[in-house]
Parts: C-alpha cells; sequence; structure tokens
C-alpha cells in the first residue's frame, strides 16, 4: 500500500518534471517553476532501529530533484490515537533521521513533509513501523561465545591451579632480571625508578603495571633501596602508594616506606616526560621500570634512561611503541608477557592457572587461523571447503 | 608591546631551554622543565573542570531548564570519596571509587580488546594463501606463518625446547623483522616533528631579532 | 572485610560494562552508557588530589631546602598563573589562558615531543648492531625501510620503495598481529582476575 | 686505526644530535630541492591508473581530513587535482570530514583557475554528508538524493556536468585524500566491494601500512602514502618545487645522516670484534 502510493508520488513528478524538460525555451522554465510545487521526499522507508533498547524508528527518504527547493522539512508522526503530531524540523538536504522518542510495541505513522515560505508544501509517502527493544545484539553472538568459552577455560585453569595443580612457566628474560636489577640499584646506593605508563587506571596495562609495581616495592623493601613513582594521573599516584604502602607493610618495614616519592607531576604526556627525564638525570636511577601503555613519550624516556647508565626493563601492550624499547632498554616484555608478569613474579599457583589458560586460548585461535586458511585455500579449488572458511570468519566477525 | 611578538618569543625561549637538554642537564632547563611541568598541570586541571566537569557532570545534574537530576550525585559521591584520601582517617573511602574505577576499565577493555585485538586480527589472518603469482602465495604464506609461530613465541606454559622451540623461534625472527621495520618507517614522522620546530625557530622567531632591535621592516 | 565492597563494585562495574556490549536492553545500556560517564567524571575530579601533591612535594621542597629546591616556585607559579587564569578569564580563544596554552605549553609540547627526531637517529646508532643474526634481521629491516622512505633508496635500485611496502604490509602487519592477538589473551585474563577478586593486590590488600 | 673506530663505536651521542640539527636546518635555510626518482611504488600505481582514463571520465575526489593533517594530504590534493584536470577528467568533489570541503574548495578552484577549468562544466564540489559508511552506501543507489545540492547550494540539476551522473557506478574512479575514520576504509569497503567502483587515495604515514593491505588484495588500485607519496606525486605530474617535494629535502638529509651513522657503527663493530678475536 505504502509503496504503492509512494510509486504513485513519483510517476505524478516524474511526470511533470519531464513534461517541463520539454519545453524548449529557457523563459519559459522559469515562469514553469513558479508552478511547479516544492520538492518532497519520496520513498520513505521508516523501521525499528535494530539492536538498540526500544523506543527509537530509523527513517530513510530521498529528495525527489525537480521542482523548487524547500526552506526546511519537517518529520510528522501518527500514533493510533488519531494524534498527530511535528517531532522535528530538520534543514534541506538531509536524508535520514532517528526518532528516539516513540513508545516500545506502538504502531507509529510517519510522513516527511517539505515547508516553503512558512507553509507546507508537499508531503512524501506515509511509512509504518513498530518500535522494540531486543536482548542481544545479534551480530556479537559468535563473540559472546568464544568469550564465554574463554573465560570458563581461563577459570577452570585458575581453581586448578588453586588447588595445588603443578604448573610451568616458562622463562621471561626481562622478568628474571628484575632482582638483578634492584640488587644492582641497591649495591650502588642509588634508586630504582618505576614509571606505570601514561595511562588512568581504567587501562587494563595500568592495572597490570601496578600489579608488578606490588611486586617490585617488596623486593626494594627487602633490599632497602630507595623507589621512586613518578606518575601521570592522580588515580594511578592514589593506587601506587596504597600498592607500595602495602608492600612495605608485608616485608615488615613500614618505616622505609616514603610518600614522597610517589608523587604525580603533570596529565600532559610531554609536561610528564619533560618531569621524568629530569628525575632521570638528577637522580641517576641504576634501575628503571617502563612497565604499561606508553605512547610517543617511549623513547624520549628510555634513551634518557640509557644516557644515565641505568638497567632499563621495559613492557607494553602497544605494538607501535615495542620496536623503540627493544632498542632502548635492556629487556622488553612484548605484549602478552607484560601481562603474564604478575604470575611469573609472584610464582603463585592461581595466577600460573591463568597463565595456562590464556594459552589454551591462544591455541584455539591458532587451530582457528590453520583451519581457517587451509579451507579458504582448498575451497579455491573445491567448493565445499569454501563454506568452512566462510562460517569461521562470520564466527569471528563481530557487529 | 606587541602580544604576538611576545607570544612568538616565549616559544621560542622555552623551545630553546627545552632543546639545551640535548647537550646536558643545566639550570635552563630545570627552569624549562619546572614551568612545563607546573603550567601543563595548571592547565589540565582547568580542561577537566571546563570540559567534563562542567558538562558532564554539573550541567546533568542540574538541567538547563531547572531541575536536579538526583542520578548524578552518585558519580560526585564517589570522586569525594576519591578525595577523601586527603584525610587518613577516611582514606578508605577511595578503595570504593577504586573499585569502580578499575571494575569499568576491566570490563571495557576486555570486551574492547578481544573484539578488536583479536577476533578482528584472526579474521583478517583466514583467508586463501593460494591467490596471485609466486611471490604473492609468499607473501602469503609469511603472514599466516608469522601470525602463527608469533602466538607460539608467547605460550608460557610450556618449555621452548624441541619443534616447540623451533617455531617460537621463527616467531620471535618475524617479530624482529617487525620492529625493525616499524623503527624505520616512523623515523619521517618523527623528523617532521623537529622540522616544524626548525621551522618555527627560523621562519617565525628569527625575523622577529632585526624588528626588534629597530633594523629593517 | 575492608575489601569486599569494593570488590563487589568491581565485580558489578565490569560485568554491566561487559553486558552492555552484548545487551542492548534496558537497565544495561543505561548502566553502561553512564558508567563510563561516572568513571569519567571521578577521575576527573580526582585531578585535584594530584595537584595537591604536586604542591605538597613542591612546598616541602623549599621548606626543608632540598636539592634544586630553588626550580619549586617555578613549578608553583606556573601552576597558579595557569589555574587562575583559567578560573577567571575560562579557555575562550585569545583570553590570557589560550594565550598562555599556545605560546607556552604547546611549544613546550611540541619540542619534547620533537626530541625524539634526535633519540631516534641515536637509538638506531647504538641499537642496530649485526651482533647476531636475529639483531641483523632487525637492522636490515629497518635500513631497507629507510631507504625506501627517500629519494635516495629509488636513486640505488628502483625495487626498494617496494620492498619497504613489502616488509611494511607483510613481516610488520604479521608481526602486529601476534602481539596484538597475544595481548587480548593476555587482557581478558587479566580483566577477569580483576572482575572476580583473584588480584586484588591493587587495592592494597594481601593477595 | 683501531683506536678510531673505538672512538666511533662509542661515539658521544651528542655528536650525532648536531649532526641531526644540521641535516634539518641547513636544507630549509638554503631552501634545497633534491631530484625525487619515483620507483614501482603504489603512488605510481595510482598515476598510471588515472593517466590511463579515457578523457570526459568522471572521477570522485572525496577530502576526508582536516586542517592538522593538511602539511602531508593538501599537496597529495593539488598535485591530483592538476593530474585529472590535465587529463580532461570530469572532477567531482566531496567531503567525509566537514572541514574538508573547504580545504577541498582551495585546491580545485586555484587550481581550475590556474588551467583555465570552469566550475560545473569541468569540477564541481557537493560539499560535506555526515553518515560515513552508510551515506556512501546511498550514494550507491542515487547520488542527486544525498546531495540535492552542491556545497553553495547550486542545485544538483542546475549543473551541467552532473547530468551523466546517477550513483557511484557513474565514476571511472574513486580517490579518497584521507587522515582517518571515516575514510578510504569506508570507500573501499562500501563503495569499492559493494558497487565495484575502483579505489584509489591518499593517506598520512601514520595509516599507510594499515592500507597497505588493500593494494596486496588489489581492493585499491594505488595509494599515496605521507609526504613521501605526496612528494611522488608531484614529481609524476610534473610540478617544479612541489610543496611536499620541498619538504622531502631536510627528510632525506636526515635519514641519510642517521643511516650512516648505522653503518659507522657496524663498521666500529665488526673492526673491535676482529681485534679481539685475534688477541
Amino acid at each position: 500500500m505504502n509503496n504503492l502510493s509512494a510509486l504513485m508520488i513519483f510517476l505524478l513528478l516524474f511526470a511533470a518534471g519531464s513534461a517541463l524538460a520539454e519545453d524548449p525555451p529557457q523563459s519559459v522554465v522559469t515562469e514553469a517553476a513558479e508552478e511547479l510545487e516544492v520538492c518532497s521526499a519520496v520513498h520513505l522507508e521508516a523501521s525499528d532501529t535494530p539492536e538498540d533498547a526500544g523506543g527509537s524508528v530509523s527513517l530513510y527518504w530521498q529528495m525527489e530533484i525537480d521542482g523548487f527547493e524547500p526552506d526546511s522539512l519537517g518529520v510528522m508522526r501518527s500514533d493510533p490515537s488519531g494524534g498527530e503530531e511535528l517531532i522535528v524540523t530538520l534543514p534541506f538536504g538531509t536524508v535520514m533521521y532517528t526518532d528516539q522518542s516513540a513508545d516500545n510495541g506502538t504502531e507509529y505513522d510517519y510522513w516527511v513533509v517539505s515547508y516553503s515560505g512558512g507553509t507546507v508544501g508537499t508531503s512524501s509517502n506515509r511509512a509504518e513501523a513498530v518500535p522494540s527493544a531486543q536482548w542481544i545484539y545479534k551480530g556479537r553472538i559468535g563473540m559472546l561465545i568464544i568469550l564465554f568459552l574463554m573465560a570458563a577455560v581461563i577459570i577452570y585453569y585458575i581453581e586448578s591451579g588453586k588447588k595445588g595443580r603443578k604448573l610451568f612457566i616458562r622463562e621471561i628474560a626481562g622478568l628474571a632480571a628484575v632482582d638483578d636489577a634492584v640488587g644492582r640499584a641497591t649495591e650502588m646506593g642509588k634508586p630504582v625508578l618505576y614509571i606505570p605508563g601514561i595511562m588512568d587506571m581504567d587501562d587494563i596495562q595500568t592495572i597490570a603495571s601496578i600489579v608488578i609495581l606490588g611486586r617490585v616495592a617488596r623486593k626494594t623493601a627487602e633490599y632497602g633501596s630507595s623507589l621512586l613513582v613518578p606518575t601521570s594521573r592522580s588515580v594511578v599516584m592514589s593506587v601506587a602508594q596504597e600498592v607500595v604502602k602495602e608492600a612495605y607493610i608485608q616485608v615488615g618495614r613500614p618505616d622505609a616506606y616514603n610518600k614522597e616519592n610517589i608523587q604525580y607531576l603533570t596529565d600532559d604526556q610531554f609536561g610528564y616526560a619533560a618531569g621524568v627525564d629530569g628525575i632521570m638525570v638528577r637522580e641517576k636511577p641504576a634501575a628503571i621500570f617502563l612497565l604499561g601503555t606508553f605512547y610517543a613519550e617511549s623513547l624520549i624516556l628510555a634513551e634518557t634512561g640509557r644516557s644515565v647508565g641505568a638497567i632499563q626493563i621495559a613492557g607494553t601492550a602497544m605494538p607501535s611503541q615495542i620496536p623503540f624499547f627493544v632498542a632502548a632498554c635492556d629487556y622488553t616484555l612484548i605484549g602478552e608477557e607484560l601481562f603474564a608478569a604478575s604470575a611469573y613474579l609472584s610464582r603463585e599457583p592461581k595466577l600460573l592457572g591463568s597463565l595456562k589458560g590464556q594459552d589454551a586460548a591462544k591455541l584455539f585461535f591458532m587451530i582457528l587461523i590453520v583451519i581457517g586458511v587451509v579451507s579458504a585455500t582448498i575451497g579455491d579449488f573445491w567448493s565445499p571447503l569454501k563454506s568452512v572458511a566462510e562460517f569461521l570468519r562470520k564466527l569471528v566477525t563481530v557487529n | 608591546m606587541n602580544w604576538e611578538i611576545l607570544g612568538i618569543w616565549l616559544g621560542a625561549l622555552v623551545t630553546l631551554f627545552l632543546y639545551s637538554f640535548l647537550y646536558r642537564d643545566n639550570p635552563f632547563y630545570k627552569f624549562a622543565e619546572h614551568l612545563f611541568v607546573g603550567m601543563s598541570a595548571g592547565y589540565w586541571v582547568i580542561y577537566n573542570i571546563e570540559n567534563v566537569l562542567i558538562p558532564n557532570w554539573w550541567q546533568n545534574m542540574f538541567p538547563e531548564g531547572g531541575g536536579f537530576d538526583w542520578v548524578w550525585l552518585i558519580p560526585g559521591i564517589f570522586a569525594l570519596f576519591m578525595l577523601a584520601r586527603i584525610w587518613p582517617k577516611t582514606a578508605g573511602l577511595s578503595r570504593l571509587s577504586l573499585g569502580m574505577i578499575v571494575g569499568v576499565g576491566a570490563g571495557l577493555n576486555m570486551v574492547s580488546f578481544f573484539q578488536t585485538n583479536a577476533l578482528a586480527q584472526v579474521k583478517g589472518t583466514i583467508f586463501s594463501v593460494a591467490s596471485g603469482g609466486v611471490w604473492d602465495i609468499f607473501s602469503s604464506l609469511v603472514l599466516v606463518v608469522g601470525v602463527v609461530s608469533g602466538l607460539v613465541y608467547f605460550f608460557f606454559s610450556k618449555a621452548h625446547t624441541g619443534i616447540m622451540g623451533k617455531t617460537a623461534n621463527v616467531g620471535i625472527t618475524i617479530l624482529m623483522v617487525a620492529f625493525g621495520a616499524s623503527f624505520g618507517y616512523t623515523i619521517m614522522a618523527r623528523l617532521s616533528l623537529l622540522i616544524g620546530r626548525s621551522q618555527f625557530l627560523l621562519e617565525d622567531w628569527i625575523p622577529t631579532i632585526p624588528r626588534l632591535l629597530g633594523i629593517g621592516g | 572485610m575492608r575489601l569486599i565492597i569494593p570488590l563487589a563494585i568491581t565485580f558489578t562495574a565490569g560485568i554491566v560494562m561487559i553486558l552492555n556490549f552484548f545487551i542492548p536492553h534496558q537497565p544495561f545500556r543505561f548502566l553502561g552508557e553512564n558508567l563510563q560517564e561516572w568513571y569519567m567524571i571521578v577521575a576527573s575530579g580526582a585531578i585535584f588530589l594530584g595537584v595537591m601533591n604536586l604542591m605538597h612535594v613542591h612546598t616541602r621542597k623549599i621548606r626543608l631546602k632540598l636539592k634544586n629546591w630553588k626550580y619549586s616556585p617555578v613549578t608553583i607559579i606556573g601552576f597558579l598563573v595557569m589555574f587562575v587564569t583559567g578560573l577567571i578569564y575560562g579557555v575562550t580563544e585569545n583570553l590570557p589562558f589560550d594565550y598562555l596554552f599556545m605560546n607556552m605549553v604547546a611549544p613546550m609540547g611540541a619540542t619534547m615531543f620533537s626530541l625524539l627526531a634526535f633519540f631516534v637517529a641515536s637509538a638506531a646508532f647504538r641499537a642496530f648492531r649485526a651482533s647476531n643474526w636475529r639483531a641483523t634481521l632487525l637492522l636490515t629491516s629497518a635500513f631497507l625501510v629507510m631507504l625506501g622512505q627517500v629519494p635516495i633508496g629509488a636513486m640505488l635500485w628502483d625495487k626498494i620503495p617496494l620492498a619497504k611496502v613489502w616488509l611494511m604490509s607483510i613481516p610488520n602487519v604479521a608481526g602486529q598481529r601476534a602481539v596484538m592477538i597475544g595481548a587480548a589473551m593476555g587482557v581478558v585474563s587479566t580483566s577477569l582476575r580483576m572482575i572476580f577478586g583473584i588480584e586484588r593486590s591493587w587495592l592494597g590488600g594481601a593477595d | 686505526m683501531a683506536d678510531i673506530f673505538e672512538k666511533l663505536g662509542n661515539l658521544d651521542r651528542r655528536i650525532i644530535f648536531v649532526l641531526i640539527a644540521l641535516a634539518v636546518i641547513i636544507p630549509i635555510i638554503f631552501e634545497i630541492v633534491f631530484p625525487n626518482p619515483v620507483g614501482a611504488e603504489p603512488s605510481r600505481d595510482l598515476f598510471d591508473y588515472v593517466d590511463a582514463l579515457p578523457a570526459g571520465s568522471n572521477v570522485l575526489l572525496s577530502f576526508d581530513y582536516d586542517p592538522s593533517t593538511m602539511p602531508e594530504l593538501q599537496p597529495m590534493a593539488e598535485a591530483l587535482v592538476r593530474h585529472l584536470f590535465e587529463k580532461d577528467l570530469n572532477v567531482v568533489g566531496m567531503a567525509l570530514w566537514p572541514q574538508g570541503a573547504s580545504l577541498g574548495q582551495d585546491a580545485m578552484s586555484s587550481m581550475a583557475d590556474s588551467l583555465g577549468k570552469v566550475q560545473f562544466e569541468d569540477w564541481c564540489n557537493l560539499g560535506y554528508k555526515t553518515g560515513g559508511g552508510v551515506m556512501i552506501v546511498r550514494l550507491g543507489t542515487s547520488m542527486s538524493a544525498v546531495f540535492p545540492t552542491d556545497r553553495d547550494n547550486v542545485p544538483w540539476s542546475e549543473i551541467p556536468m552532473l547530468r551523466g551522473i546517477t550513483n557511484l557506478e557513474s565514476f571511472s574512479l574513486i580517490i579518497s585524500l584521507s587522515a582517518g575514520d571515516p575514510g578510504i576504509i569506508a570507500w573501499v569497503m562500501m563503495a569499492g566491494d559493494r558497487f565495484g567502483v575502483p579505489i584509489g587515495g591518499g593517506c598520512t604515514a601514520v595509516s599507510a601500512p594499515t592500507l597497505y593491505t588493500y593494494l596486496q588484495t588489489g581492493q585499491m588500485v594505488g595509494l599515496l602514502g605521507g609526504l613521501k607519496g605526496a612528494a611522488d606525486y608531484e614529481t609524476l605530474v610534473g610540478i617544479e618545487g612541489g610543496q611536499a617535494v620541498k619538504g622531502m629535502a631536510p627528510q632525506s638529509v636526515a635519514h641519510i645522516v642517521i643511516m650512516l651513522f648505522i653503518i659507522i657503527g657496524n663498521v666500529a663493530y665488526f673492526t673491535r670484534k676482529k681485534k679481539g678475536g685475534a688477541k
């Protein structure tokens, strides 16, 4: 029904337009333009906005191009009770709108009117829609399943770790060097500098870094060397103070904890880099830890640290910054190794268990890639296998 | 006094002060560094007030048309808990805010990293290696082998010996080639920054010197 | 006991954020969107803690006449100048706060950033030595890409720019992908440990 | 002799700093311009593709950037527009970024003036439209529905050069100059993959590696990456002393300095190693 009326409007306008185009002299066209109606919206489509919390209808339309241009467009809506209302006025040229003010389960009629000189010129076809709320994003089901399975596997291994299952962990050079680095600082009577990245506490790399800070703080407390932690975020400073203090208490050296050593500098990326560079050249730390999220300042910090002769242990999951750490630091924790650090340093069974879970998840993805590539490749010659690859691609697609 | 020229001079002086660090630490650098830390901290406080606290909190709590939206008391209370750290007696309250911050961060990061870092990358690696010429096939194989062996390198719960060790070796090798390429590629962007600063000094600042001395235009 | 409530909040916030990604329905939509905003407000409000610490550290330095205390007033004055002009004039263009930002803070940031041009050079000189075959590969790939970036590469051999494109689009992509997929596993597992309270040392608690 | 290498191997990094500074400053002061030969690169691919288009073909040029990335992308825009005009192609400009429309206007109108091209007959600027990828899909069905008028509110029907254009398939090539999202990726996925229109582009150096993969899969016909890509196009089109070519001079010198240092470092390293081995 709607389509039919749209078609009729379109045909009418088309007829008017083509009749006009046949008129040869230009002066006639200008005269005719005055008789012409203001151009109207056509092909209006209304549908429930997919995958939302409801109360929303998406509208799409096109503009007729023959006719003179309206001053503005109005989106009209009527509900079953018959009440008509103008829900929004839009500038000419707009071709889509989302009505956020609808009620779920109500059947609405929509149409778009063109205003010209303050009066309604023409109006589009009517289109109806019933808004509703959805309980799941359909395009994310595959991801939900994989994520759930992974979480289950990781938690399973954590539990089995807790139960005392013996778990192996491979050598991670950067972490094996932590003791040496702290020990060296103690021998030289120089401080240890710990940089937890430049992002805030909501960043998971910062969280991982703070956990490692706890382990490093325990070592500096045991060895009796001082630990400096300049931070770029207030929240990180607060957490770092808490963590370091706790570490010193656990080792039985609460007296050695110095709150002033954990200080905030500035939220500014390069202001922070300038401040930390200053600390490096003046305090001359013997060991520097650069663990967390880093951006361009990574090399500014690492090169300055290098120039004061410190042992540097860096780690980040930012792919773009790893090369600079590799070039300027003695040890670099690459990507996932940063997240494995707390388990490695503490050797706690439940944390080692979570590493095992991560490995299982990686294995799953490796198998997925290999099966996907093999089936896609063979699928080029023998089509049934192509659908396997298609299925796998679909599984990991998130919309 | 011409404000524009003063601005150029201020900018040029702090630029030169900071560059002096390349020679070694010195009073000029110390001055500029301390100034930078202080001024940028002040800048970010104002930035946070103007761009977050007022529009996202205050104006939500007290909407323009009048009224009061109690929901926005919640973040206000959490923020107060955070600030309660100032006094030792109430410092424990900040843990509640930290709990919230870390919870939001952990939940958000988990899904976004999983989507963009894991699934999207896996998807990009599932393709047919049999298209194009010999060189294309070779390239595709390097890509797939690189990703898979790179992942083997990250295995923690198995010793890197035997076939596992060999694959992990291939992985770390490809990682090294990748890091080298990435390093070499970035140099250009870094030089552009230096070119920008040099142009500021040479083309904006130096021409003002004769003008200040009363020579030339 | 003092950790139970914070951990419960972490758990709730984390689960809500995860469900919000999969479930468009209320109340997850509302909670998810609000929690992110709340987080932003709390983190922004916390900046006062930071600046109080900054002021405390520097006044203490001056009081105790610690090393380099003479520079501490610079930080304090720098902060106050920005803070006060910001409060009085706001962030409108061409007023004092904006003027100071454009002519001092921004150039200082750009200058620190541009130090990288020098540091990439010194790092490359020192680190790119063919000490073993892996280091040789790192060096060769960096060298080829650098050659491919500038005209001299194409002058030497017109295939060098192609080698650059190949290195950037094949081994570089492979390496980045491996790092990213691995890191994602680390993130998922670390997040789970946080949300389920398995790792709690960040709250200052015993493990 | 060996002592020299010993010293070279442990060179004070400040010497490197001085040379880098000189490498950048001297070409700027003396406005040195180097020749910029173009190898078999993605920038040449784009040039060749444009060069082979028959005169009168329609090309859509999308300006998807803002002033912050102008140093890299504006020289590309100017060189591309010049080439398109010289080949007598019809250039339709538009933008996925709000400020891109006026940056595109600058490039097109200045080049049109110097080459005697007429607005609405040889080129036009449809302006900015929000919506990114979704909007591109709608361009695939009808261009005039999304752009009832051009940037200056001239109705579609009154622009002579647009008469033959109905949707994206009317174009022989789409070129996106892209600083991020929405940009080239949206064009490749929404216009290239769905409607089969060839896509070319220019991008910042930072995003080039991600986009190289589209070249490999044939989803793009060519790509200008960063300042080098812009300089390449300027050279190929034959612009003397263009902005990008000029900007390449300090880059080239500084790159050569760094490469020389890497070579010195390695020579010193091997000389010392040899000496150490002889002991």
